[in-house]
């Protein structure tokens, strides 16, 4: 039986699956479903400072194999994070890793912060790339010195491992990537939803009430694949993969292109079950092609 | 509550007319409790332009043969779609989901107004009403005669009216136009309603007005139904709350209409 | 009945229905399905100043709602178009524009001029934005002042209708879509494909020879609807709206999104004769809707 | 060559083995002139993974009954999706595209080497070629007996030889190790082939070495089918060409094949 467990900076994840963040909740709402105790790590709904009461209704469209959302990172804020969410899921036995927003370095600071102290919180995901808030969000993640400068800040105050996750609205990543992975970022997580609209032909409408959106599933795959192999090929810092992951070869194929792990994100939403499936398939794998490891898989895709 | 998510099998798929139906499906489990009100997520295969799951509201349930059923209005491609679905195929559910009508004490009397598809949820209610000895009123809504659909199970628990707006069936005009409003004083200690939003707000407005308790169950435009994805909120007196899992029953003081 | 006929810098198009560079050979391919004069116009395929192989085999991969393509330009070169292709389809009662590339300023400049002799010829559409040929193309689309010095150089050698037509591949399309503005396009037309790639994961390879190819198709819908409406509020001159276009209610998406015609790409493939039915479509819209030109979609989307 | 784009009603589907199944389809209008060597382009609709067409060679024609039919082996999503639909159902068909096969004279004498679905043409072109008074033998490759299907048919035109690579059926190894190929001077003008890559290689090499003219017929990924997209190049000595315009069928000689 082929071993699923990837290190990742020093840490050790038992396997390479894990939930994107937002579309997860804090897992309990999986609870129901499966045992989470058996996925790689959870990555949970992005927090910031204060509470935000995220975006006016509606907040979704569906697309073409994929939809598009402006939630706006509606969340109770760091600190409900901290004294009554996190209490009820600590006892699981996978790494539960908060993502970070803010609108200001300051903010994305004091956020830290505040986590770096829960020693039971391995990781933390900094998110410069949320397409859905007005001030800050991507505005980070899409100029270089921005991302660069947050990273820094964020560096200096949290001492276990920095994801940075990427936003895919740029004309170049790897320069992004370069970048993070210079300030000190121990990974980068990509890619973040696109910006998309959906229109309503005949009320003559945006259907967001954003207007625009973050569209997300396989229709972004070939996209996010694109960008895991040009920011494998440019820095050394491992990489998540995510992006319309629905089944264990999409997985897979995030891994060929050089993703150490991957998150499962939209398709959590059709079938929440999916990740177990997904984990069970990657052993189906490795098992039918001979590799010993997980770890083989990690950009082993020929030109 | 216990959730499951299984592939059903199709039974029947019944138009009772030409632009809704009832599908049955088989549980390959034992079917957990439903409460009137819950919902399951349906997915809508093989259909190149249905992505995620639809919601819709549970009719009713069979839990010795294992039998779900539901009452779908074709409005869009999924329904359309599932419309066109064959006995003895597999369809993905998962439920119970979202919250319930709560019920009143022994003995109130209750109205029911429905309009569309949005009586759905009231034969489980209904059947429970009866049950917990409330005295039953339902009033139905609709374009004409043929959108006026189940009278027959309602008779079971209560008193139906209903109103046309071609005059076809029961009175003519909306649901809010129908005399039982008439009164000054309505003889009713609770209303629950599902529909149309306009028609919610409307009969909302007519419960505040009286100081009648009043419970709608609000449809919305979700991505998962089970509370993941925070798309489906609507807006509250506590803020934004998840229609699919505070909801889709809220009473109406509870939310921010302005009615 | 509503008057279908849409002015774009000073050209009438018949209707806002034209075909996308690349998915219409030279019409002629369609000619057994409808009868071509009903279009508004047709893009012929992208050509250069001398002829091209194109890439390897595989160039095509299926994605979700979408394909990559990798074709890189195969075509016979400006000169075969004039003397070979032209001949046979300029008697087409339809505007026939080509779609200009090259390696380097000078390339382009000269295709511009061979072509600008052409009387019959209207427009010409400046391709900046191809994903898929090593040198040139997406790098001119994809840095403001490479796309403002071809736009310039091209506009003193032509004197008709200048269209470029812009890369999705970008983090500020509005950006790029000015500078080409203040540089003397008349049009801007978009997007071209979004950069992805495919992976074969029994393989462990990619799929396309050339690794990353081009996305076309429903699955870039919501983006390209997203950069048209941006562009739409950015710039003063009209827009070709493209991508993942189906039917006519996607079309009409676009239009009310500010494009003032739009392009027909992938879906020809699905269905040769969608682009009457598009134009059925628009009609039928418009009557259902009360408007008596179509004039009155562009732009009119609330947000 | 006239083609027609138009939904065709499905009158059967039949599995002669377990991967494999014939469908026949009823064209709404008539059907046009079909050559040994065209195919078609298949609508595999409401798949949510199946966005393009896929192409599939002509398998028969009965111009009288204005049905069309198929071979076509499940390999994938499409291959499977197609291969559940039930009579009655509709699919849009787009032919008759590609070049064909071109007939050697009169009398001269023909071998045709098939493997796997690429059998197909070969109903077609062996009806003709016994018009022609040619004298054909087929050669059918496969993995085990049950891949090797309609040799009923073939029989009718000519004589029907075998290979299977576990002996089930006719010789055992590959085609191109069959006994036929042992003889000095191969007792054919012409050698048709189509089938796996390798095995039209394979197949083109013994052809080349024997001076036989060879014609094989190629598969491919293709986006349109009709010469639209240029994503389906085969090298040849005039440079790349259209697999699905120019051919599906080359010579050999023509084709920049190592061989
Ligand atoms: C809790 C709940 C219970 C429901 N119960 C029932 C039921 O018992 N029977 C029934 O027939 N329907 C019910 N619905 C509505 C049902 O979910 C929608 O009709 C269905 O999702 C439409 O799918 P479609 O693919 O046919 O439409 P689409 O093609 O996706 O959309 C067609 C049009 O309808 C609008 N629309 C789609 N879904 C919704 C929605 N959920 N709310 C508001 N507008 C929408 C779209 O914006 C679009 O304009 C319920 C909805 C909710 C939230
Ligand atoms: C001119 C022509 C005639 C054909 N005639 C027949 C026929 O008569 N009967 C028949 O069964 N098949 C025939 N084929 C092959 C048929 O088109 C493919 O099997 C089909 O497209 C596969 O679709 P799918 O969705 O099942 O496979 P997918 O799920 O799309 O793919 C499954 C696997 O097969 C590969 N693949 C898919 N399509 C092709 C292709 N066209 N060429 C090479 N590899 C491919 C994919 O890369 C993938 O690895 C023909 C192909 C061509 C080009
Ligand atoms: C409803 C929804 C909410 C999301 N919220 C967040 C978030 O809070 N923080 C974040 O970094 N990404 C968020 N994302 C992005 C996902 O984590 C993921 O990057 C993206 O959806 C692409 O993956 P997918 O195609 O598998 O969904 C959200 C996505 C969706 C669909
Ligand atoms: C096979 C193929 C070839 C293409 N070739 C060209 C080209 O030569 N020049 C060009 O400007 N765009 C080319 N394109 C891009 C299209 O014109 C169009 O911009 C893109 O496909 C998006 O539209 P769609 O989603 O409707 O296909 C090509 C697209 C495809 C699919
Ligand atoms: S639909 Fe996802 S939280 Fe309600
Ligand atoms: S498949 Fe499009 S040109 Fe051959």
């Amino acid at each position: 039986m082929g071993d699923l467990r990837i290190n990742i900076s020093g840490l050790e994840f038992k396997n390479p699956v894990t939930t994107a963040s937002g579309t997860f909740g804090n897992g309990e709402e999986f609870d129901d479903f499966f045992d989470l105790n058996l996925l790689g790590g959870m990555f949970v709904k992005g927090m910031t400072l204060e509470p935000r009461e995220g975006n006016d209704y509606p907040r979704m469209a569906e697309t073409a194999s994929g939809m598009l959302n402006a939630v706006g990172l509606q969340n109770k804020g760091v600190d409900h994070f901290i004294d009554n969410i996190y209490p009820r899921i600590k006892h699981l036995d996978t790494h539960i890793i908060p993502n970070i927003n803010g609108s200001t370095v300051e903010d994305y600071i004091e956020v830290a912060e505040k986590l770096n102290e829960i020693d039971s919180i391995p990781a933390l995901e900094l998110n410069i790339s949320c397409p859905n808030v007005k001030a800050g969000g991507m505005l980070f993640g899409t100029s270089c010195p921005s991302a660069i400068a947050v990273t820094k800040a964020v560096r200096e105050v949290y001492n276990k491992m920095l994801i940075v996750k990427l936003s895919p609205n740029v004309t170049d990543i790897t320069e992004i990537a370069k970048g993070v992975e210079g300030a000190g970022a121990d990974s980068v997580s990509l890619i973040n939803t696109l910006l998309g609209i959906a229109v309503d032909a005949e009320k003559r409408k945006s259907v967001l009430s954003t207007v625009t959106g973050g569209l997300s599933g396989p229709a972004i795959k070939p996209v996010a694949l694109r960008m895991v192999w040009q920011v494998y090929n440019a820095v050394k810092i491992p990489i998540f993969g995510i992006g319309g992951i629905m089944n264990a070869t999409d997985a897979i194929e995030f891994m060929l292109a050089g993703a150490s792990a991957i998150q499962v994100g939209t398709a959590n939403f059709i079938d929440p079950q999916v990740s177990v499936k997904i984990i069970n398939g990657i052993e189906d794998y490795l098992e039918r092609h001979h590799f010993n490891s997980a770890n083989e898989l990690i950009g082993a895709m020929e030109g | 509550m216990a959730k499951i998510i299984k592939d059903h099998e199709v039974i029947e798929v019944r138009f009772p007319v030409s632009d809704s139906y009832i599908i049955s499906l088989r549980s390959p489990v034992e079917i957990p409790a439903v409460l009137p009100g819950n919902f399951a997520e349906i997915q809508i295969e093989n259909s190149s332009d249905v992505f995620l799951r639809r919601p819709f509201s549970i009719l009713d349930v069979d839990y010795e043969n294992r039998i779900i059923s539901f009452l779908i209005k074709i409005i869009g491609k999924g329904t359309k779609k599932l419309g066109e679905i064959r006995r003895g195929d597999k369809v993905s559910l998962i439920y119970p989901l979202g919250n319930s009508f709560s019920l009143p004490e022994p003995g109130k009397r209750v109205l029911i107004v429905g309009g569309g598809s949005g009586i759905a949820p009231f034969v489980q209610l209904g059947r429970i009403l009866k049950v917990n000895s409330n005295d039953v009123t339902f009033l139905i809504g609709g374009k004409s005669k043929k959108d006026i659909l189940l009278t027959a199970l309602f008779s079971e628990f209560g008193e139906v009216l209903s109103t046309t707006e071609d005059g076809s069936m029961g009175e003519k005009g909306f649901v809010t136009d129908h005399s039982v409003f008439k009164s000054e004083n309505l003889p009713f200690d609770r209303i629950y309603s599902c529909g149309p939003d306009a028609m919610m707000k409307a009969v909302g407005r007519i419960s505040k007005q009286n100081e009648i308790d009043c419970e709608v169950s609000l449809e919305n435009m979700m991505a998962c139904g089970f509370g993941a994805c925070l798309c489906c909120i609507t807006e509250t007196v506590e803020g934004n709350k998840r229609v699919c899992k505070e909801g889709p029953v809220f009473n109406i003081n509870y939310l921010k209409w302005e009615i």
